[in-house]
């Protein structure tokens, strides 16, 4: 019999399959761990006591995982339109330049919460904008926005490179970035969060931007599931042919849902540019948006999974930073082997223990 | 000749999750016959003989072929053991050339080259004895059905069947290609070879059959001598009662011009002109129906209305304003209500929930939430109302589409459309695949707006259905409306006519 | 250095850098023919690289490391039939684990292996492809036009590069001349045809999956012991992306793939030669410019202003016939 | 006195046979000849350069050195927050007490292998392939291109960059390719300073029979007779010295600008490239290094003006 039609209870779908998908992808990492030498157990609880153990490993992990769910956001807004946008990592990039712009030009005249509303939107805007050419691409031309975000990937960090290269950057400095912004284009840190808990936030640059993303999973939850554009993006997202058929704009609503996407991948910008460095720099998304594609699958590209998604990637960057630095053999590459483990096995092959779950579920419901 | 039947199924068995196709079905079939299956849209069937065919696996069950009991497990099997399919669904390869396609798994070698020059010839041994003619060279693509439907014949009798399973062969023909079709039905029977036709159309049983099998809701209810039947008991074992086919309904009372087609002409993605320079009216009160095989452009000719596919040009008002250029939702704005063809991809999205479908296509309504958020609470009360006038089973708005019956789901698409009190109406394909239950009480909704004054346009290919519905019938035959008849035209007239014979 | 030497370096560099997209562009129509999308062509040629290298410094030959190289893309192949056939899972997710997978696992295997940061040690030269100096090139140099051409151009490539060329034609000749790609292009465009014709559509889009395995590790190889003499962290560098680009501008058919190939390689050959140099009348063009011009180039070809290219119909999607 | 050194890698990797292994060198001298072992740690982002740097920092480690320019952010904060520990920053100047900021005049270095290359081309055509484009890289090519002019002032002079983010340190093939291409253009001795870029780059001048210039680290041996000498830049001693220096009690902070006079940069002369390096080209190269050092020799630094005078 097949089993592709038998319903299962949510909490087996959106709960216990996912879990399953995720204790595989870690199997598997530990098993290459111990490939490579190293003791699977003793780098598990490196990277829990790296990434939980203090208070400002918390603050790294927190500042992490704000990173990734602007980006999962990003991707999960895209997916419900039925769009794969493997391309936020560039929008973030780009939307780097918003945030950076905008700081530049008013850190010195106003304080950093009159800066931060004007900073989102420069973010959201520039992000946005460098979502629109593949939607558009896509809603006008039908040119696949698998490959032309990808496109856009690169043609964006070519982009950043000249401009923080030939434009930006301080007359005779070296690296390739802005000045540092002052304190009011800088996002301050959530000490007192942090305090709340007793905990010491430290260095860490765990910072507002946080807030900014708890904020924009409730928007992005009530824009899915509570707006009619909302609704509109899901129609399209599972039956184009339904939607046509109810009179949804295709064009209109793929560039919006890619707008919105790009928009929110840019706002990852404010989390590392004004939060951390408070500067713009060369390649500071660092893959972030490629984590997101994770984020979005293993959250069910709904909000509340994809902030505890978000939350175990920040406990693998931190961690697994902390882990190669105990471990030096185990490179912090690890990170990037879990990362496709984790799309693997909760993406591509997420109905994998569906068939088994189904049997099983069977003989409990008749037991 | 043995004494064997030729295939004997014992014990069949076959779910799809919850839905369970074939029930224990019993079926023996006689070698040298023509044994015809009836039953109605989703009775299992074509579930049935895919069994047969090792395109599904059944649960349970035995196959006997020729007295052998027989593992099949995939068509390979089936083919191995004599068995050729034609699929209700062409299973061609649209951009091949026929010659590839009648190759395809039997190549006759790991090079085409050789296995090419042979194929030509069978095909022209196959075409001499049979009368099955086709252009080895051609494009199926640009093939008409009637003749992808004969590569299809052709590619079973290429693989060398002695058992053809043919799945509602005539849906898509015009009655002459039917003709002709069963007169190679005869002479493959006359040869030895077995048929097995399905249809739900008793004058195709009545007329070639030997045997005759009814199955109903996936179990198998009796087997006749057709010369022993009648298309009385045959309809009444189909539907599991006594069937009334006409439908009650009193003199229109036809109003004004609600509905104006005029010089339409629509073109397919491919370019190909489907309708062509068509026009007609619709007033209020009546039921204009269009009947015609299917493939003759009923379908873009509502699509085009629908606003779903651009005219290429023409015109089109509703009510005196033009709507050839508004898209779908102006028009329900405007008042046009639309009941389409294919629920599963058009008039529903299965993965939702029933509330969200009962607002597909109104979710912008004001009542449904002012602003841009949706207001749930209002569209769940209004869900819930429509599924208890309509007798939606079961009665949960929060259950996923998919998991209601056909009848079901189309009874959410006519509750959504019907009950926005539109002018004008246009309903593609009502009662397919729906139970008769459901078609009962669909046709009276839709007589019943009739009757309060709407304009209605009905595009069926079941001519029963378009006959009793309709106050008016127009023909369309290959893209054009080749003629009009009243409600009382016969099937032999309207039938000649959507041949493209009379007019 | 006049016009003609010029074009004549830039055509050896087109070549050269055309023939690790040309692989993998056969790759990808290998797969994309059988209805299975495969953005992990990237991943393939990555993993190709790394373990080409290894094994090539290990045993010292480089037929060895280019088996190995095939061989671990091939595994791959294999696990993203398991999810995208066997387990009916997204094609393009799959794809992109694998990219990842094999980004991350070639620098932590290396990492562990040699303690060089993810890099090979430099093989020696019997661990690599050299350049064949065909019979005469260097007599022929003189000749006028033809000579150089010969010279510089057609002689002095690795063995790969040939066996590049000569998998164009072969590729035709597998696709629209035997019965494995009748059978393999059918499944792409109605794979329920293929089922009902006795065939499995598993099996056959396995196959079609392990044959982009073998072609993406002779690119991978082509990287680590032909183009170079190591394998380098992340040293396919969006080529795989590049070549599935190329596959989408040919129209998913071999010889426009060897066109559309050599275009791209020709883009980037040209870039670097621009570099650093000054147009007349603008002046130094950024570099940058020359970098993004692949990309560029590609969204407007994607963008059908030359022409709608229909990819299989059954593309990306999943054979299911039980719903 | 009892210190724990750390060391912070570029972004280019431990093992590039260049820069960074030159520092790892370094700190590897001191370890054999003290016996105390040091802590590295190799960063992906800014972030975790940031965070590595702190690190240590955090957990006791003194001094602690940062190679590279891409620190220099980093180090500006975390030196501020830990001002009992003491940092070296190199290739980059942060203006803190407790932080030493060595810097190299490597057009300087470049100068003299630049003048080899002159002298050493049969077609009067030399090449430069660097491997991001930032100041620092045209420094080099700058100081090059005037040596090799000051050899033979009809040198023509070809230059490439490898790309214009970081993934351009790490990018053999296209350094191999713009290498080739220089080759095509007539050039015959090709200075690489593109970190393992690079290697690609030695590679191609390798099987083309041409010459090549390494860079950073002594790469003569890399191939042997096709590497005609190489920059050496002495991270290795910048990451020695402020070891040794804490260990003494003798460190200091401020600007270290290492340049010929310092020995801080050279040109590498070993078993491996004795007979590329004629005793003519030998005599001329001393010859411009002492003038360099006496100061009658000024070499252009691109990074004062951002402008090269060629
Ligand atoms: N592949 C499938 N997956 C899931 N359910 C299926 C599948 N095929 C058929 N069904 C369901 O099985 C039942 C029987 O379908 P089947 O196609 O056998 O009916 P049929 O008698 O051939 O009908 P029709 O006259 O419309 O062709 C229907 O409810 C149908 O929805
Ligand atoms: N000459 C033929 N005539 C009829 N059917 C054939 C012929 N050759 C092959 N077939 C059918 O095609 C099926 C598949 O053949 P086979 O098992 O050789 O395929 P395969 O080896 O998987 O394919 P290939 O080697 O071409 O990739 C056979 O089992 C057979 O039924
Ligand atoms: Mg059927
Ligand atoms: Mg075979």
């Amino acid at each position: 019999m097949s089993t592709a039609s038998v319903p299962l209870p949510n909490w087996i779908t959106y709960g216990l399959m996912p879990l399953l998908n995720l204790i595989v992808a870690f199997l598997i990492s530990g098993l290459v761990v111990w490939w490579i030498g190293e003791n699977p157990i003793e780098a598990l609880k490196l990277l829990i006591e790296g990434s939980l153990g203090r208070g400002d490993a918390i603050g790294f992990t927190l500042f992490y995982t704000t990173s990734f769910i602007f980006t999962g956001l990003s991707v999960a807004v895209a997916f419900h339109a039925g769009l794969f946008n493997i391309g936020s990592e560039g929008q973030a990039y780009v939307g780097g330049l918003g945030a950076a712009l905008v700081a530049l030009s008013l850190d010195q005249y106003v304080p950093w919460y009159v800066t931060m509303p004007f900073a989102v939107i420069g973010a959201a805007v520039f992000g946005a904008a460098w979502a629109f050419i593949p939607a558009w691409l896509q809603a006008k031309r039908g040119s696949h926005i698998v490959i032309t975000t990808i496109m856009f990937n690169f043609i964006g960090a070519a982009l950043m490179v000249y401009l923080l290269v030939h434009v930006l950057i301080v007359p005779g400095k070296m690296a390739p970035e802005t000045r540092t912004f002052l304190p009011g284009g800088q996002l301050p840190k959530l000490d007192w969060l942090m305090a709340l808990f007793g905990l010491k936030l430290g260095p860490a640059p765990f910072n507002v931007s946080f807030l900014i993303a708890l904020v924009m999973c409730f928007l992005v939850w009530v824009l899915i599931w509570r707006s009619k554009l909302g609704y509109e993006m899901r129609t399209l997202g599972i039956s184009p042919s339904a939607a046509v058929y109810a009179g949804i704009p295709y064009a209109r609503t793929v560039i919006i849902a890619m707008l919105i996407s790009g928009g929110l991948a840019g706002m990852m910008a404010l989390n590392p540019v004004m939060g951390s460095s408070a500067r713009l720099q060369v390649e500071f998304v660092g893959g972030a948006g490629f984590v997101g594609i994770a984020v979005s699958l293993m959250g069910r590209s709904h909000p509340l999974g994809i902030i505890f998604a978000a939350l175990l990637f920040g406990i693998l960057y931190q961690g697994g930073a902390d882990l190669s630095f105990e471990m030096p053999n185990i490179t912090r590459e690890m990170i990037v082997v879990i990362q496709g483990l984790v799309i693997l096995f909760a993406g591509a092959l997420e109905y994998m223990f569906r068939p088994t779950m189904v049997h099983i579920y069977q003989r409990f419901k008749r037991a | 000749m043995s004494q064997h039947p030729a295939i004997e199924l014992i014990g069949i068995d076959k779910s799809f999750g919850a839905v369970h196709a074939n029930k224990n079905i019993n079926l023996s079939v006689a070698k040298g016959t023509i044994h015809g299956i009836i039953g109605e849209n989703g009775a299992g069937k074509s579930t049935l003989m895919s069994i047969l065919y090792g395109f599904y696996q059944a649960d349970r069950g035995e196959i006997r072929v020729d007295g052998q009991s027989v593992a099949i497990k995939d068509s390979q099997a089936a083919i191995g053991h004599g068995i050729g399919m034609v699929h209700q669904h062409f299973m061609l390869v649209e951009n091949f050339s026929v010659l590839e396609n009648i190759m395809l798994g039997a190549e006759g070698g790991q090079l085409l080259a050789k296995g090419r020059s042979g194929a030509r010839a069978e095909l022209k041994r196959l075409e001499d004895e049979y009368g099955l003619e086709v252009d080895p060279d051609a494009i199926i693509e640009d093939l008409p059905v009637g003749t992808q439907q004969r590569v299809e014949i052709l590619k079973a009798l290429y693989r060398g069947a002695d058992i053809l399973i043919l799945d509602e062969p005539t849906g898509v023909l015009t009655p002459a290609e039917a003709d002709h079709l069963f007169k190679v039905l005869k002479v493959l029977r006359d040869q030895g070879k077995t048929v097995i036709l399905i249809t739900h159309k008793l004058r195709e049983i009545m007329a070639i059959t030997d045997d005759v099998s009814v199955m109903r809701r996936g179990e198998m209810v009796a087997t006749r001598k057709t010369a022993e039947t009648t298309v009385e008991e045959l309809a009444e074992l189909m539907v599991g009662r006594r069937v009334l086919l006409r439908v009650e309904k009193g003199e229109p009372k036809v109003g004004k011009v609600l509905l104006s087609v005029r010089n339409l002409t629509v073109k397919d993605s491919r370019g190909v002109v489907m309708v062509d320079d068509v026009s007609f009216d619709v007033r209020e009160g009546e039921i204009v129906g269009i009947a015609g095989v299917a493939g003759n452009g009923q379908s873009e000719l509502l699509e085009a209305i629908a606003g779903i596919r651009k005219p290429a040009s023409g015109e089109i008002q509703l009510d005196g304003k033009p709507i050839a250029d508004a898209d779908p939702a102006r028009l329900r704005e405007l008042g046009l209500a639309h009941i389409p063809e294919d629920r599963h991809h058009m008039g529903l999205v299965l993965k939702f929930e029933e509330y969200e479908n009962a607002v597909l296509g109104y979710h912008r309504d004001k009542r449904y939430g002012s602003g841009a958020l949706l207001d749930l609470n209002a569209i769940r009360a209004d869900a819930a109302e429509k599924i208890e006038k309509y007798d939606i089973r079961p009665p949960n708005p929060r259950l996923k589409t998919a998991n209601f019956s056909g009848g079901n789901q189309q009874k959410i698409v006519v509750a959504r459309e019907i009950e926005r009190d539109p002018k004008a109406l246009i309903i593609g394909q009502p009662t397919r695949g729906v139970d008769i239950g459901a078609i009962e009480f669909i046709h009276r909704r839709i007589v019943e707006m009739r009757d309060a004054g709407k304009a209605i346009l009905l595009v069926s290919v079941e001519l029963d259905e378009i006959r009793s519905l309709s106050d008016r019938i127009l023909v369309m035959f290959a893209g054009k409306v080749v003629g009009e008849k009243g409600a009382d035209a016969s099937e032999q007239t309207l039938g000649l006519m959507m041949a493209g014979i009379a007019a | 250095m006049d016009l003609f030497d010029i074009i004549v370096s830039i055509l050896g560099s087109t070549i050269r850098l055309s023939i690790p997209l040309l692989f993998t562009a056969l790759a990808g129509l290998f797969t994309e023919r059988a209805g299975v999308f495969d953005i992990g062509l990237e991943g393939k040629m990555l993993a190709a690289a790394f373990a080409s290298a290894c094994v090539a410094y290990v045993t010292g030959n480089a037929w060895l490391g280019l088996l190995g190289g095939i061989g671990v893309s091939i595994l791959f192949s294999l696990i993203h039939g398991f999810a995208s056939i066997t387990n009916r899972g997204n094609q393009i997710v799959s794809g992109v684990a694998l990219n990842f997978i094999a980004a991350g696992l070639t620098i932590v295997l290396g990492q562990a292996w040699f303690g060089q940061g993810g890099r090979t040690p430099q093989l020696p030269a019997s661990g690599r492809f050299s350049p064949i100096i065909l019979p005469g090139a260097d007599a022929m140099r003189d000749v006028p036009v033809i000579g150089p051409i010969y010279a510089n151009v057609i002689s002095g490539n690795n063995i790969l590069t040939y066996l590049a060329f000569l998998a164009v034609p072969l590729s035709w000749w597998v696709l629209y001349r035997t019965r494995f790609g009748l059978r393999l292009r059918a499944v792409g465009e109605n794979p329920g045809a293929v089922d009902t014709a006795g065939i499995s559509v598993t099996w056959l889009r396995y196959r079609a999956v392990i044959v982009a395995g073998f072609l993406c590790g002779f690119s991978g190889a082509y990287l680590s012991i032909a183009q170079s003499a190591a394998f380098i962290k992340d040293m396919s560098a969006g080529k795989g992306y590049i070549a599935l680009a190329a596959l989408i501008f040919a129209k998913w058919k071999p010889v426009p793939v060897m066109f559309a190939c050599l275009l791209f390689g020709f883009l980037d050959a040209f870039a670097n030669f621009m570099q650093g140099k000054a147009v007349p009348g603008i002046g130094e063009v950024p570099v940058q410019i020359f970098q993004a011009l692949p990309y560029i180039l590609t969204c407007v070809l994607l963008a059908g202003f030359i022409g709608i290219a229909h990819p299989p119909k059954a593309g990306g999607v999943p054979y299911t016939k039980e719903r | 006195a009892d210190i724990k050194p750390a060391l912070v890698y570029g972004t280019g990797g431990k093992f590039d046979k260049s820069f960074n292994e030159a520092a790892f060198q370094g700190a590897e001298k001191f370890k054999k000849e003290t016996g105390i072992d040091f802590r590295d740690f190799e960063p992906t982002g800014d972030t975790q350069g940031e965070q590595a740097i702190r690190n240590f920092a955090s957990k006791g480690f003194n001094p602690v050195v940062a190679v590279s320019f891409a620190w220099t952010s980093a180090m500006e904060k975390v030196a501020a927050e830990f001002p009992d520990t003491k940092f070296v920053i190199v290739d980059s100047v942060v203006k803190l007490p407790n932080v030493r900021s060595v810097v190299f005049k490597e057009n300087e270095g470049s100068y003299l292998v630049g003048m080899l290359a002159g002298m050493a081309s049969k077609t009067g055509k030399v090449g430069f392939v660097g491997g991001m484009d930032i100041p620092l890289i045209r420094k080099f090519a700058c100081g090059y291109a005037q040596g090799a002019k000051a050899a033979n002032p009809k040198i023509q002079f070809f230059q490439n960059m490898t790309g214009t983010t970081g993934a351009a340190w790490n990018d053999p093939v296209r350094g191999g390719e713009l290498t080739k291409n220089q080759i095509d253009q007539g050039a015959d001795v090709i200075y690489a300073a593109a970190g393992a870029t690079g290697l690609g780059v030695l590679q191609t001048a390798a099987d083309n029979k041409k010459l090549s210039i390494g860079v950073d680290s002594n790469q003569n041996h890399l191939h042997p007779g096709s590497v005609l000498t190489s920059m050496v830049k002495r991270v290795d001693l910048a990451v020695y010295n402020a070891y040794k220096d804490a260990k003494d009690g003798k460190f200091t902070g401020g600007i270290q600008e290492n340049g010929v006079k310092e020995d801080g940069v050279g040109y590498a002369l070993d078993d491996n490239n004795a007979k590329l390096i004629t005793p003519e080209m030998k005599a001329a190269v001393e010859k411009a290094k002492a003038d360099i050092i006496s100061g009658t020799v000024k070499v252009h630094d691109y990074m004062s003006d951002n402008a090269c005078p060629m």
